[in-house]
């Protein structure tokens, strides 16, 4: 599994992420399940996390990203504090939107990431206009869409998608496949060959790849990021990978079969895949347990900062509506 | 009499009305699982999956093909999950089902049930929390109901089912679990209030959750000795103005209560109504109770800065009797 | 251009259909502009007459159509009565829609025929759930949905070709592509190779065909109606045609380029090839003038007797919006 | 001053503001060949095909992507062509737009204004008529604003796009045409009403459209010797609550009228509003004028049966003020 010009501090840097997303996804899990801290419902993106270290590594925090509720691995491979993270999902003081959002709106703008979102594919015709707006302001940045296997089948799929071609947007659209749509088997319930199919009819050019291959992911996204940046038309990538947890971290997926998860984690799990690489590599067990380790040890502390930190204030309830008018109800 | 919860209450509803009607079929994401919120449990065992459908995340199409469906003689129940995704699907239900009869010059009929699961539930924040009633009560076309209990999420089902109408259909997503009796043989009648508690000084109109909370209201004033009316509306259109109107000539005090925004809620055609018809007859100001024009947050107590709370009622009601002129 | 196994009972039909709409919206243009009697707009498909006829041809009136705001010809072509059309484009009593629809809202249920549309792309997933009660019905009655090329770029279009292949619904979806939408050339705001692609994408069976032949069109929809009869799944006709009036009977169409109407009428026109082909077939000019005279007639004696109708009684402003409920505000 | 038509006034404001601010731009279906109304006329021309976007026909691409770009450093005006069709956005403007500066805690804005021509207009029927005002009014997170006379068209147009909330811009269809004098120095405050006309015996509340039925009613009142006040509310949200409770206050007596469907109508917020703060002081009953709950028809007589004249708001304000108290 090593490679000629294999970059190997690229290597390391892809599992620290992955490591570092799987830890977060962990310690939110405990603190939903065990702690009781997380109010409303997580979507871990655990067994996804090639994704969105692969594809992150290429981006600067001016680049643009937008992401769905399954968005925690993406947020942080962009750049966002763990902790304002962690605060978020607990609903606290100096969470990424201030407690107001929680893990399906997190946010962070100061490192270009525009948003999960809570409604499946809105994300997509957002994210064609932020490339929209980089291309009439004349901006060499880029816009990275990412978004589940489920939002092909809904409309913006296709508008936004032909919005991007027509205006020859800077974006990159990612499928990430997980092959479910909460507790539907996506496969079921679409047409024809799927997602990099339908990118293709639309003019676009189509990337499939393994989206457990962390190497593969990211140095795909190097050639398209490229593309990008030099004045090149949108582009589609479809990587597949599977959804390892129940669709919230409180479904127990009874509703497919029995050791699929099981087999899929044996044969596929991207962190377990990129720590041979890095073995094959010539990195040490040592350093490459190190590289879990301080994952844990962050996400541990993370939490615990988090399940201290306050609520936020009561007036924060009427703030940031909009600048005009008041939103109180009045007294009489 | 057998005691449901109000999830339970309108599973039995669905039930009773497949059996009856082969034509009635339910489509939705997810729903051979039993739906988001165990409101289909067990229906597809029984039914099979054509009459209960699982859908593609494909809001639009799943409104509009139940349309379509229900012109040519089906009778869909559409499952929107969160009242919120309906959002995605609104130039069908505005624009196609609630206009095509009336446009069509009376061909067609669109009998379908459109249930939207709306209504705080907690830490949901933004994007699945939000009421919007208001909407479709000022769409010509539209039937609106609001049931908040589960005798209410059976009869109204069962009505909303073999109506021929287009009937939006709004459960409010956190009253799933509360249990009560439902007696099957009870019919609903559209636009028939419910007096949920007799009442001589002061009227407090309502509907949804909102009943509940009002009813825990007039106990709580009970205690002061004051004695409130409690009209559950139930429907919203049409919705019972005599019902009102009676209760506020008797009492001459209105308090209005609803989760929904305040601002162009649907309590301020109540308000208005009672302005027009009777405002000489009042007692004291009327109150009308709803959320500040904010948005719902995840964290819990900002969430709760925009309920409207039994307390809330209390002090309202407590205010126009106060003012009373 | 005759040839083996030519219908010409078909053949003769079908110049007939084309010639009654085409008469029929001759009438109705003129009776917008020099008569000032249709007040709303109306689309003309002058010009378009061929896939209208070619289609219809192979439907009876129990099969179901859904069409546009451009829809007289297919409506006209399903059976309706060209009386009851014109008065509704008048809005008068007795309209198919006793006067409260309009040109864009025509709709003759007794022949199938479910609805123009006033919002484009709208009648595509209306159109799916019609086949999707025909076959939870067990009915052997099909579903022809016809739109413009404009209306691919919406999202309905996704939603509802998805949703019929899931289904395997009994339906023909077309593409009746006029190359115009609105004051827009189509092909500027389109991304990749346009309906077919996108429609074969989804998994569909897609015929792309001259749109102007009207012959050809029947043909193709003989087969695909004889496969949806058969139980088979959902196809796709993109037929290539010719917007030759303006969008609307008022639209001057001065965005295009001059002559480019004038040539593809000489071009085209499915009227002047169609009476090519019978005449190649034997029949002869006399026959086929009088078609031609026959639909002037019908249709001058329609307008004259449909601009002869009262208005629509005042209360039936208030009939037929629900069972439930009084529209009327409320005397005080 | 110039004298320009409504459509002229609107075509000045985004004129004007594209001149002083390359951020600004304009999408939406065939804007390079002027708009459906004319209201793009002549822009390309100055200011190019990127900042005259057209777009494909995908209201939700053209509502997301609008705010996309307004959310990293542009201002895009949105044209949705008739109100009606941008209900094929709604996911986009109300679960995405409104809400995402609250959602992400302040880290956004969504500087764009919204266009929605709205209203009757001669037999357009019942896809391409309706005023849905009151929907947008009730969204926490949008300004809403309906500009009447070509001096508003000019100066709310202006302050919509400097605005950095996103301004839901309902101009009415049916009055591109008409003239008017336009001040291109008069600034526009949100929330503030006009006293189109000054009077002392009723208040006459409306907007849009229906504020010029106003004025005309109210010189027909005079003639019968009765002063009545016009106030043009212009933005509903915020909307004048002062203007409105000073001239009640004054006047004792109220009609609110609008063009949209009067249940659930933003009338009913006014009479609620009014009926909660100073109900007492009324001196006769409150009178509401909209449309009946039903549908636009395409002939002529029909459409006119739901219209909201002129005639309707003198009997009312007669009504009102015989049956005073
Ligand atoms: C428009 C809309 N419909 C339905 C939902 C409910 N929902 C939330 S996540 C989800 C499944 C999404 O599947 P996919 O796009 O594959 O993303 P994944 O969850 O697998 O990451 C559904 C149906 C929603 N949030 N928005
Ligand atoms: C959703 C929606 N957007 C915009 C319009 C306005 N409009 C009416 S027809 C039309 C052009 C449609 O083009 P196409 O689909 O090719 O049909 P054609 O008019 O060419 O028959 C447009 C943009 C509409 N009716 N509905
Ligand atoms: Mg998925
Ligand atoms: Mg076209």
């Amino acid at each position: 599994m090593t490679f000629a010009g294999h970059n190997f501090e690229r290597g390391r840097s892809l599992l620290e992420m992955m490591e570092r997303i799987r830890a977060f996804e962990e310690q939110a899990c405990l603190a939903a399940e065990r702690d009781q801290l997380v109010l409303g419902a997580i979507h871990p993106s655990i067994g996804q996390e090639a994704v969105a270290a692969g594809i992150m590594y290429n981006l600067t925090t001016e680049d643009i990203l937008l992401s769905t509720h399954r968005g925690h691995g993406h947020t942080l491979a962009k750049g966002a504090s763990s902790l304002a993270m962690m605060r978020e999902l607990l609903g606290r003081e100096g969470g990424c939107c201030g407690g107001k959002g929680g893990s399906m709106h997190i946010a962070d703008f100061d490192v270009g990431m525009l948003g999960a979102n809570g409604v499946v594919g809105a994300n997509i015709t957002i994210a064609a206009g932020a490339a929209h707006a980089i291309k009439l302001l004349g901006d060499d940045r880029i816009v990275v869409d990412i978004f589940g296997d489920g939002a092909i089948n809904r409309g913006p799929f296709l508008e936004g998608m032909n919005w991007a071609v027509v205006f020859k947007l800077p974006i990159l659209f990612v499928c990430e496949d997980n092959q479910y749509s909460a507790t539907t088997k996506t496969s079921s319930m679409t047409a024809g060959d799927g997602a990099a199919a339908r990118a293709t009819s639309l003019g676009m050019r189509s990337t499939t790849v393994d989206g457990n291959d962390v190497e593969l992911i990211a140095d795909t996204a190097a050639d398209i990021a490229s593309r990008l940046r030099a004045g090149g038309p949108p582009e589609f990538l479809h990587a597949k990978t599977y959804r390892r947890t129940g669709h919230t971290s409180f479904d127990p997926a009874t509703y497919r079969p029995a050791n699929e998860a099981a087999e899929e984690e044996k044969r596929s799990d991207p962190i377990k895949r990129q720590r041979a690489v890095l073995e094959a590599a010539g990195m040490s067990e040592a350093d490459i347990q190190s590289l879990h380790e301080n994952a844990q040890k962050e996400m541990i502390d993370v939490l615990k900062e988090a399940a201290e930190t306050p609520f936020p204030t009561n007036e924060t309830a009427f703030k940031d509506v909009q600048d005009i008018g008041s939103p109180a109800v009045e007294a009489y | 009499m057998p005691k449901l919860t109000y999830r339970d209450a309108s599973l039995a509803a669905i039930q009773h009305s497949m059996r009856d009607d082969s034509t009635v079929w339910c489509v939705g994401e997810d729903l051979g699982r039993g739906g988001v919120f165990g409101q289909y449990k067990g229906l597809r065992e029984e039914f099979g999956d054509a009459r209960i459908s699982d859908a593609p995340i494909s809001e639009a199409a799943i409104m509009g093909a139940a349309f379509g469906a229900a012109m040519i003689g089906t009778r869909p129940i559409v499952e929107m999950r969160f009242s919120d995704f309906a959002l995605c699907a609104t130039d069908e239900l505005v624009n196609q089902i609630a206009k095509a009869r009336f446009m069509f010059g009376g061909q067609s009929r669109a009998p379908m049930v459109i249930r939207k699961p709306m209504g705080l539930w907690r830490s949901s924040a933004a994007q699945h929390s939000q009421s919007l009633e208001s909407w479709y009560a000022h769409i010509p076309g539209l039937v609106v109901v609001c049931p908040g209990t589960p005798q209410d999420n059976y009869s109204m089902l069962m009505a909303a089912i073999a109506c021929d109408d287009p009937v939006v259909y709004l459960e409010h997503k956190g009253i799933w679990d509360i249990e009560g009796e439902v007696d099957f043989s009870k019919k609903y009648e559209f636009g028939k209030a419910e007096i949920r508690r007799e009442g001589t000084d002061v009227t407090i109109v309502s509907w949804s959750n909102t009943a509940n909370l009002a009813v825990e209201a007039a106990n709580a004033l009970s205690g002061q000795g004051v004695s409130a009316e409690v009209i559950d509306l139930r429907s919203l259109w049409p919705w019972d103005k005599e019902a009102v109107l009676k209760s506020v000539a008797k009492t001459g005090h209105l308090v209005v209560a609803h989760e929904s925004v305040a601002v162009g809620g649907f309590g301020a055609e109540i308000v208005a109504t009672v302005a027009e018809k009777a405002g000489h007859t009042l007692k004291g100001p009327v109150r009308r109770l709803g959320a500040p024009r904010s948005l719902v947050s995840y964290a819990p107590n900002l969430e709760d800065m925009l309920r409207v709370t039994s307390e809330m009622m209390v002090t309202a009601a407590q205010e126009t009797l106060k003012k009373a002129s």
